[in-house]
């Protein structure tokens, strides 16, 4: 059989594999666990975490659209202390790489998380969630916000120190995608997340009124995937180093592919897990396949293949 | 091994019938010893659509009864109402088809240690999982009652063979169509006290759970009921089939049903908060 | 048979019907007109025409990609005077209401554009399509550039003096669309056409290379619905009194209704009828059944009925 | 009325039958009186996917022969290569399926007014129309011989009845499973000059296509080339299937290879400006 090294690295984390869970989109890792062992995928994303408990928005949560789907959670959670008390354990238990994924509504807030973290054994990476209202400024999404998103990764920076790497996660609502990642990236960002959901809404033709309790939704799924892969072509065309977690309706290894293509170093996977429990599992299957079919001996030489410049031919 | 979802595993199981009852299609699925994992309450994730179909997230659907038969080898009965796309979809699917499925998932009805008398009430096809309780109680000795209520005949879903292990049955629409003219919950309260029923078990629409949580509350008789919230992913992994719910401590959080539930205590739910932010 | 009133109006402009073909999707209308008789529905969009003769991009210039497709054109077109005699003529001799769409690659251009309408008989409105690159500003996209978009719907206002109705027609690519909507609103437009494609990319995992000829294409069809939902919806909450022409993956009489109950005033109708050539007809008359069934004595009552204010409630 | 598609109807048509043949099916579709309309060269516009389906696009296959005999009542047969999501899901219909299709799209292959001799290439399902063309031509009073090539052997389809109308047939494999190895285009210039061909009749790849133009030019005859371009709506309303064309006049602009082809006369394609920016 033939073999190919399929490990990837993010700033100076390394990970057998190039694909992870999609924060929000595996919980805790327990329910996931119980179709396949976590410490088999590249890494879990945990579901961004905040300082407190978070109740989250009204139900209904999700609304199905062709090829994707909405989804309108508002960062439920336990908090960071609970989380760190009861999930972190079980996944270092697992033998899981573990991404932690944070976010905040200041600036403050997310250096709070930040240093919470610090002396976490079995953290891999923190993934910073930037698409979150910033309620000192009129709730406008950090990450909508050149400034904003720079001062929210500085100060994650200098709290962690130079240790962990830091993925800052952007969203694709924004008229300049590479300005905002460049931003990031100066501010002490190791790598970025790309993308988070696309801001959408259904409204239901019976009760003729917004279908999910808080009115617009994230969209996400293979609706969203051409959105993706255009934004990771854009930015690594950008910043070829950066690494980048590439995400936004990955379902199979083709998908995966294609992103890696685009120029992403990983790939997350979020609502295909919905769909189909053991998604990951054969995702990083098919990948390993078709990388091997390519002739590619390793990962790494696959990342931004699409980029590469075309030869010249004299026909 | 984490205690979340512990028997249940994504199979390709072929469906064995497909049948019309009313406006609602029975459907027999091969599930063979997955069967024996089944406990009334649980419910199944189906894989709808076919290759190439836009419809992404799985549908849930309720176990009504489950067989464990050498005979059949084992298979689950599900009720199902031809409603949007995905339904549609399982109810066109004939004998051979195979479906990708993820059970069993979920809580399950709780079963009195003792044999007391309980009464079940069902809205719609919310019906279907309690006849394969309804199995389980009497052969442990209750004293099984039923109510059943939808809004027309067609919409009720009692079939002759559920009914051997029910005492007695009534039957509600609000057009009159069939039985008494009403609402399960009209004389509810009454029924549960003539019938001394210990513990009310019900599945149907959410503001028939929150009804009869009242009533039940009210009586202190024990309600658990079965809720329906949309949800994603059907695993726990989403978060958004949640409700809230009261904690020992009083303070309300908000559950996966597809976890948590479906089959909860009526008395924690915090129904006049469903829908609402917290 | 119950009737309704199916009228809409943008500006002083009127229609019998709210259901328009999507500009770039009916190419001169010619080619419809096999399958039904142009006058049947509310309008046709034409292509966006620029000055000169446009060859376009090279091919593919399509991908399909999960319930939507991209393309990448590159506005190719005969130029503004062969359009106007050519395709003009055939159009009002079918009866059918034009609304005009023009293109430009500087503020000038548009302003040249709206100057050869002026006289021109037959037109109902002029959509002023600036998601088009701006040549003299490094080819950033008009629509993305709130001052630039100002300018030219501000050039092609003094140009048309008061008569035709201006749409001026909005990108989604942008972090936010209702200061662009407001700015347009301002300088003279009297309707907005939400919403134009969204950027994308498919990578060939073959060829291992972006798959269309440009790279980058637009992504259409029901895949971006919810994000053409939103738009409208925002949009409409924040200027209730400017006419929108919804559009985004509408592909039957329901999608019609959610984008009419999120405040658009008229539809139109592209890649749908790619995959059915008589789509516009069906959604046409399922749009029409379905206000019925609900009850609306007109169209007008339904325009951003999803907005309306919750009834206090004591239960 | 416009010119354009003059003849084209939007139907539900039933599948009348599908046959596997090498690696291709051969799809028959009972189209009624539209066959009468279809003239070798024409295509096809089927939706694909069924119901709920994420494919929003049609696809395009050339029509390879129609019958309009009354016992059949009229049908159109297809060669289909199953490969991707929409051909694999046409293969997989069943006798009297309901497809929806337009039909018939594009320009025909023109016919010589006097029997001259004429050659016929293909490659791949490629060689579908040629066999309608052939039996027209060959009626009409031409010498008909065709060349096929394809990767290896079960790429050719060649049935049995469609060898008929033909004089001679030469086979190339680039594998040499069957026939010579090589391709079409290997002794294409000798062949012309030997069978005095006056028209050669093309379609296949558009690499084969252009090599054919570039043999029929150093010997002046006619070439007409059914092209096949990715097509988002085969109806002219899309702009996607361009190829750069030169007219009387030398300069080159973009026709659409739906309505202006997909039978062009090869000698006016700029094939070397293919996929490229004008
Ligand atoms: C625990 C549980 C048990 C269920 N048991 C049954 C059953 O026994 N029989 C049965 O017919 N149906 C049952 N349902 C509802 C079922 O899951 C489908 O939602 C319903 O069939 C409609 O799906 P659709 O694809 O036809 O509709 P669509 O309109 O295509 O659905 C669109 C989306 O909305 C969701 N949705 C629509 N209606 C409902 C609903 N009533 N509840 C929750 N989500 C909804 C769908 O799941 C889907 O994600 C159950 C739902 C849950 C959560
Ligand atoms: C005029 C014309 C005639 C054709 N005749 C035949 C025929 O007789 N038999 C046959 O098997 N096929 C024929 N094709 C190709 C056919 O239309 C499909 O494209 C092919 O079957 C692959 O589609 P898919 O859905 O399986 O692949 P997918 O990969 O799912 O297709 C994705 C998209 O790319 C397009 N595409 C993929 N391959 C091609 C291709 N080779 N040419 C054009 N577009 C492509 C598809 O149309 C679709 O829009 C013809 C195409 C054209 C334009
Ligand atoms: C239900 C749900 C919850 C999510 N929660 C989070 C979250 O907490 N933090 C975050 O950064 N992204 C969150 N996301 C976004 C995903 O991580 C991912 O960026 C997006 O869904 C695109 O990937 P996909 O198409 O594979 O789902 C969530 C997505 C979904 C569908
Ligand atoms: C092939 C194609 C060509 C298009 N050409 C134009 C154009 O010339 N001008 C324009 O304003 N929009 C153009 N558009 C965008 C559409 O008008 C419309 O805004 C978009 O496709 C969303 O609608 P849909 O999902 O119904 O197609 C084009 C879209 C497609 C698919
Ligand atoms: S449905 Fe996903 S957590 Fe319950
Ligand atoms: S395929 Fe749309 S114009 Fe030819």
């Amino acid at each position: 059989m033939t073999t190919i090294d399929f490990s990837t690295t993010i700033g100076n984390a390394w990970f057998p594999a190039p694909t992870f869970t999609a924060s929000g989109c595996a919980s805790s890792g327990r329910e996931l666990a119980q179709f396949f062992p976590l410490r088999e995928m590249g890494g879990v994303v945990t579901k961004s975490v905040m300082s407190r408990v978070r109740p989250g928005r009204p139900t209904p949560r999700m609304a199905e659209t062709p090829s994707g789907m909405l989804n309108s959670i508002g960062l439920q959670g336990p908090g960071i202390d609970a989380f760190l008390a009861q999930d972190i354990p079980y996944l270092v238990e697992q033998k899981a790489r573990v991404i932690v994924s944070i976010a905040g509504e200041t600036v403050e807030e997310y250096s709070t998380l930040a240093r919470k973290l610090r002396s976490v054994s079995g953290i891999s990476a923190v993934e910073v969630n930037i698409s979150c209202p910033n309620v000192e400024n009129r709730g406008l999404v950090f990450a909508c916000d050149p400034d904003a998103s720079r001062r929210v990764i500085d100060g994650v920076r200098r709290t962690l120190g130079g240790e962990l790497p830091i993925i800052a996660k952007l969203s694709p609502d924004v008229t300049d995608l590479v300005s905002i990642a460049r931003g990031v990236v100066d501010a002490g960002a190791d790598g970025l997340a790309l993308i988070n959901t696309v801001l959408g809404m259904v409204i239901n033709v019976n009760t003729m009124r917004p279908q999910l309790g808080g009115k617009t939704g994230g969209l996400s799924g293979p609706a969203i995937r051409p959105i993706a892969v255009r934004a990771v072509y854009q930015v690594h065309a950008a910043l070829p180093k950066t690494p980048i977690l590439g995400m936004g309706g990955i379902a199979n290894g083709k998908d995966a592919l294609e992103m890696i293509l685009a120029g992403a170093s990983g790939v997350s996977i979020g609502t295909a897990s919905f769909g189909n429990p053991t998604a990951i599992m054969s995702i990083q299957s098919e990948l390993k396949q078709m990388l091997i079919d390519r002739g590619f001996k390793s990962l790494k030489d696959a990342i931004g293949y699409a980029h590469r410049v075309e030869e010249v031919t004299n026909e | 091994m984490s205690p979340i979802n512990k028997n249940a595993k994504q199979v390709l199981a072929p469906i064995a019938s497909n049948k019309r009852v009313g406006t609602y299609h029975q459907i027999i699925v091969n599930i063979g010893d997955l069967a024996q994992k089944c406990k009334p309450g649980n419910f199944v994730a189906i894989k709808v659509g076919g290759e190439n179909s836009a419809l992404v997230l799985r549908r849930a659907f309720a176990i009504s009864r489950v067989s464990t038969s050498s005979a059949t080898g084992g298979t689950m009965e599900l009720i199902v109402a031809p409603g949007g796309q995905g339904s549609t979809w399982l109810c066109d699917r004939i004998e051979g088809d195979l479906i990708d499925i993820v059970v069993p998932l979920g809580t399950a009805f709780g079963v009195p240690t003792e044999p007391v008398p309980v009464l079940l009430v069902g809205g719609g096809y919310g019906s279907a999982p309690l006849f394969g309780l309804a199995e389980i109680l009497n052969a442990r000795g209750s004293r099984v009652d039923m109510i059943l209520g939808a809004s027309t005949s067609s919409n009720i879903y009692a079939p002759m063979e559920g009914k051997r292990a029910v005492n007695t049955m009534r039957i509600y629409t609000e057009d009159g169509s069939a039985g008494q003219t009403g609402r399960v919950t009209d004389n509810l309260y009454e029924q549960i006290k003539d019938l001394k029923a210990a513990v009310v078990y019900s599945c149907g629409p959410m503001s028939m759970l929150s009804a009869i949580t009242t009533i039940t509350k009210a009586l202190d008789v024990v309600h658990q009921c079965s809720v329906e919230e949309s949800m994603a992913c059907g695993i726990g992994i989403c978060m958004t089939c949640v409700l809230p719910v009261q904690g020992e401590d009083g303070s309300v959080s908000m559950l996966r049903s597809c976890i948590d539930g479906p089959v909860m205590d009526g008395s924690s739910v915090s129904w006049n908060q469903v829908g609402k932010a917290l």
